[in-house]
């Protein structure tokens, strides 16, 4: 087991893409998303009901080898988060290397 | 015939709409689970397409067409300004460029509705409306989108950047766009043939997947209505009743002007009704996505709220009898 | 026309039950995604109560009709009862209650299930048994948790608070008892009509989507089968082969008590089943919601997997031809 | 960044409402809620499969400002747990302020 | 009649795979929600499966029965020998061994476009052969996970081991094999009077499905394209357009073959053109699963990606129309 | 509370049925898993889209009593993620008793 940092985003769905083209900018090589999330915020509740889905949110997993990636990837997303909201969340964890 | 609030309301789709309004009001907890609603509404943007694409490939080209697409176009132009001239110094001004987008375009669900209203009056509306709601659904965005950035430049105020190749993806080539333009094409390429192969899907299941999506309908914009009159933690403000009266005002304008421009250019009964839908319903779906990437300032409790929880109801519940009395009532006493 | 198992064994719903079933079984890994069998389910509901709707619209309120709601009213109150005295020195109370509520209440799919055996036979039923079942879907639960507070107050034994307003809400206004019942009424208030324009949707495909429900409803019940006989950790222990018989005798001893008193009443042979389902059918959709809610203490490992897992299967491949066998012989055997 | 605590909900999506006024009443303004969850505990297992949804779990995902705020909603959320079952679990992590 | 790559692109199912494919390249973002696609694809596998049961128990079992099922077992076997002859040196050997077990497979859906290719132009085909496109889907996993075997063996390399019974059971009981050989056994039981009660659900809508579940396989199918050209971290390298002349060329070989024995062995037009598009077209759903559990080793991105990206929309758009010419022009030029 | 090890295990949802295999030889008594996730890694993007569902992920939570039970479930699905890729991350956190 290697230390490494897990960043969390919460953030519209309809900004994946975008995070994902934040982590591919900083060569961040693996991430995991969970779709289909709801919530509640500064900015109101955001239900997974509406039938165009713009109004859900989507979970992103990042494992990141050093506390350094990890500052690039927050550097990477804090100007979406700060347009658009949502939470972005660090903390430390072991990865299993295999 | 009459026409009548009171004959609609035996109509299955609308009171399946009003079940699902209830359903949620009393917390019955009912829901359509999401990926299916989503199914569902692709399912009616694709069925919708192909009939107006097949009917299209029956008829020529001809002026009644194009006078159609471009008194729609221009409505799809003019309705975001007014919008945004009305709201600009009342609201933020993202907040007003974000409702002027919302209510420039279409919601393709209201004009769905109101085909099958037509379809059970046996009424005939033509399958280049359908067209024509395709071509309402983009240029607000840009308009609104526009006039934001317009009013940014003159106050020397410039923290937001709004890529032009990315608005205009966003704007023309967004899912429920495409899908309906895409099966209006194969409509239109495979003809009458075509339709002998799907219509069992496009055509007889039709009415009955309307009333379950109105259901969904029912319960998604009820659940938008406690938001409305919510404060906002980032000052964002509550909105109250000055916006509910511009919610129902503003389509009740701009469909009396659709169907006076209707009238002038002869358009038929079903053409003008469906005319006058289009300019009154705000969209849900392509709008607010396109905003939430173009202009997340913006803020969607209320714009998607608004437009959901009041617009689609009015126009789903009082507005299509209602414009449809009028279309009667300009046909009848000013006949051409 | 003989009835016999062997002749069911043929019809295509029940086949595919048995072919989710052995899915299951042989760890094929075969699964209908959750979200569309929840829709599914939807649809049914939403389906039989459009249906019996606009039976009832083509009807005048009778006595035959008033006669069939009491019975199914006193059903529903009066078999609870009799459950819990069954298992309340058996099983720990908040398990004999949950039990009551859940044989007490009744299973829509069983019922739809065996309308689609009646129409296969052409033998009519009555567009109000719909409203029976809908109306024998609530009581059960206030019955179970009546008996459960009681049993409790009587032993000065305060650790469990029910709230009542909440329990009301909760067993009459769940989503699946609403749909039943709006679908009910927009029927009958939109008539034949309103049949005409969906009658695709909820009469044509209604066999065909029946299928794939109870093939998914196969995979489901095989999968609460191990669970039967597995010790729970928190001491809520192993139930086993007591259980089994209740979960098959019970039903059966409701199934004749419901046509003992179908036949005394005359009802006709299609209503009289349907009553005999219902009485004998377990819930396993509004009950296990209403009792998460309101009686978490009791082990759904229980009664959600004897009502899924044993009673469920027993009435779709035994009980209908059996309780169909048995109204015949009362019809024949003893004349009124 | 500041530090924060992350609380995970893992309880039954009937119950989702239930702890989502839990929350309300502590005055905690945001949550992330994931549904159609699966698992198994102490109550046997929980599959994500059935017709009516009662046999799904939910995963709520709460970031607290404080250590004092973390805690109001463990207390606010533990008789629910206690009756019903679920996990809660309590880490630490850090806010990306945005 | 003529047979033209034009008429079949007039064609609804075609035309909205293309249409998928398109949404995806312009980044429309248009989606099919996947649990929806799932069930679709059940739904597809459901009724064709039933159908061909139906159209079964309406024949005798003769020697034309036998010898189509021969044949595409004999196909099933050898083609995925002569993959992996083929492949070994110029690829990793679990890699080869997995695209043997693809190509050696069929594509259901391939198969249910076929057979709606020949629906439309009133081409008859025998019910039978939905199940030789069963018999075809498992062997080919066993084979190649053979050949892998004995390959290790041969060159005393033991890092893998693979469970038989494991292997067994995820080849023949797996989902989708299930599900098709289950339905077509209840079809075969409940025979015309089954069909006339879900004809609606499995006749009717099948081409309108058809369509909508095209349009996600071309948005999945595109979305896999880049992925063929990128550089994988774990060394396991670019394969580009070596594997593409692979991905094209191999399952014409395969069509042409089957073709040819089809026409030995006097196969009507329908069945020959079937076999064809079986031999031709590659596993997409049940070898993968089979694969990920079975050889792990191998690399989804390529055998994947070749299969879903390449192969299949190769035989939907050109392969069918063409094998449909080479099975005239065998007929026609070489009468026996 | 207690403290405890959160175990969080990505890998592809066809092989959940193995994860689960590998906790009940160790005796590990809960799990939570969500399924149709999708992600990116070493073996290229996995998409929750294709029809037979084989390209999605799924994702584990697995809470720990103690070092020694995480150490042993990682020992145990370690073999699965060095066959079939996927990611294993263990962090601390407090288990929150009731
Ligand atoms: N304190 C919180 N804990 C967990 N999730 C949160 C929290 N605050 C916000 N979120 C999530 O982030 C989304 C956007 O938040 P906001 O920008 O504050 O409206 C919400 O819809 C929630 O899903
Ligand atoms: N040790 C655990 N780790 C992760 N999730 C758990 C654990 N124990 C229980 N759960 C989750 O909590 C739900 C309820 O647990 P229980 O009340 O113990 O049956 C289960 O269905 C799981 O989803
Ligand atoms: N650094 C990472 N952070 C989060 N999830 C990851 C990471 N790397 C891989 N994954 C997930 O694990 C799956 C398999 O990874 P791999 O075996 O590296 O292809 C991916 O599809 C992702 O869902
Ligand atoms: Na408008
Ligand atoms: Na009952
Ligand atoms: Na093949």
């Amino acid at each position: 087991m290697r230390p490494c940092k897990r960043i969390e985003i919460i953030i519209e769905s309809v900004l994946a893409d975008r995070v994902i083209e934040c982590l591919h900018a900083e060569n961040v090589s693996g991430y995991t998303l969970i779709h289909g999330v709801s919530g509640q915020g500064g900015r109101g509740q955001r239900l997974d009901d509406d039938p165009a889905g713009t109004a859900s949110n989507c979970l992103f997993v990042v494992a990141c080898d050093s506390a350094a990636e990890a500052e690039a990837v927050v550097t990477a997303v804090r100007p979406l988060l700060t347009r658009s909201g949502g939470v972005c969340l660090v903390s430390d964890a072991a990865y299993v290397k295999h | 015939m009459e026409i009548s609030f009171l004959s609609n309301l035996t109509s299955p789709p609308l009171l399946f709409f009003i079940l699902g309004t209830v359903a949620t009001l009393v917390r019955t907890g009912l829901e359509i689970p999401p990926q299916v609603a989503r199914f569902l509404s692709l399912y009616l943007l694709f069925a919708i397409g192909f009939k107006g694409g097949v009917a299209l490939s029956a008829n020529e080209i001809d002026t009644y067409l194009l006078k159609s697409l471009l008194t729609a176009v221009l409505l799809a132009i003019v309705v975001p300004l007014l919008a945004f001239l009305l709201l600009r110094n009342r609201l933020p001004v993202q907040d007003a460029a974000a409702l002027a987008a919302t209510y420039g375009s279409v919601s393709a669900v209201t004009f769905v509705t109101c085909t099958s209203y037509l379809d059970t009056r046996d009424i005939i509306w033509s399958g280049h409306m359908v067209a024509a709601m395709a071509l309402m659904e983009s240029p607000a965005i840009i308009v609104g989108l526009g006039l934001y950035r317009l009013h940014q430049v003159r106050q020397n105020n410039q923290t937001t950047e709004i890529s032009v190749p990315a608005l205009l993806h966003e704007s023309f080539l967004n899912g429920s766009v495409f899908l309906v333009m895409g099966s209006m094409a194969i409509g239109w390429i495979s003809g009458a043939e075509g339709m002998a192969q799907i219509s069992p899907l496009i055509v007889g299941l039709f009415s009955g997947v309307l009333c379950l999506f109105l259901l969904d309908m029912g319960i998604v914009a009820a659940r938008r209505l406690p938001g409305l009159f919510e404060r906002q933690e980032n000052g964002k403000g509550v909105f109250g009743y000055g916006m509910l009266v511009f919610a129902l005002g503003f389509p009740l304008f701009n469909a009396s002007v659709a169907l006076v421009l209707a009238h002038l250019l002869g358009l038929n009964e079903g053409d003008s009704l469906l005319l006058a839908v289009l300019a009154a319903s705000a969209s849900y779906i392509a709008v607010p996505a396109a905003l939430r990437l173009s202009l997340p300032e913006a803020n969607p409790g209320l714009y998607l709220s608004l437009s959901l929880g009041v617009t689609f109801p009015f126009n789903i519940i009082v507005g299509i009898p209602l414009y449809h009395s009028l279309t009667r009532f300009l046909n009848q006493g000013f006949p051409l």
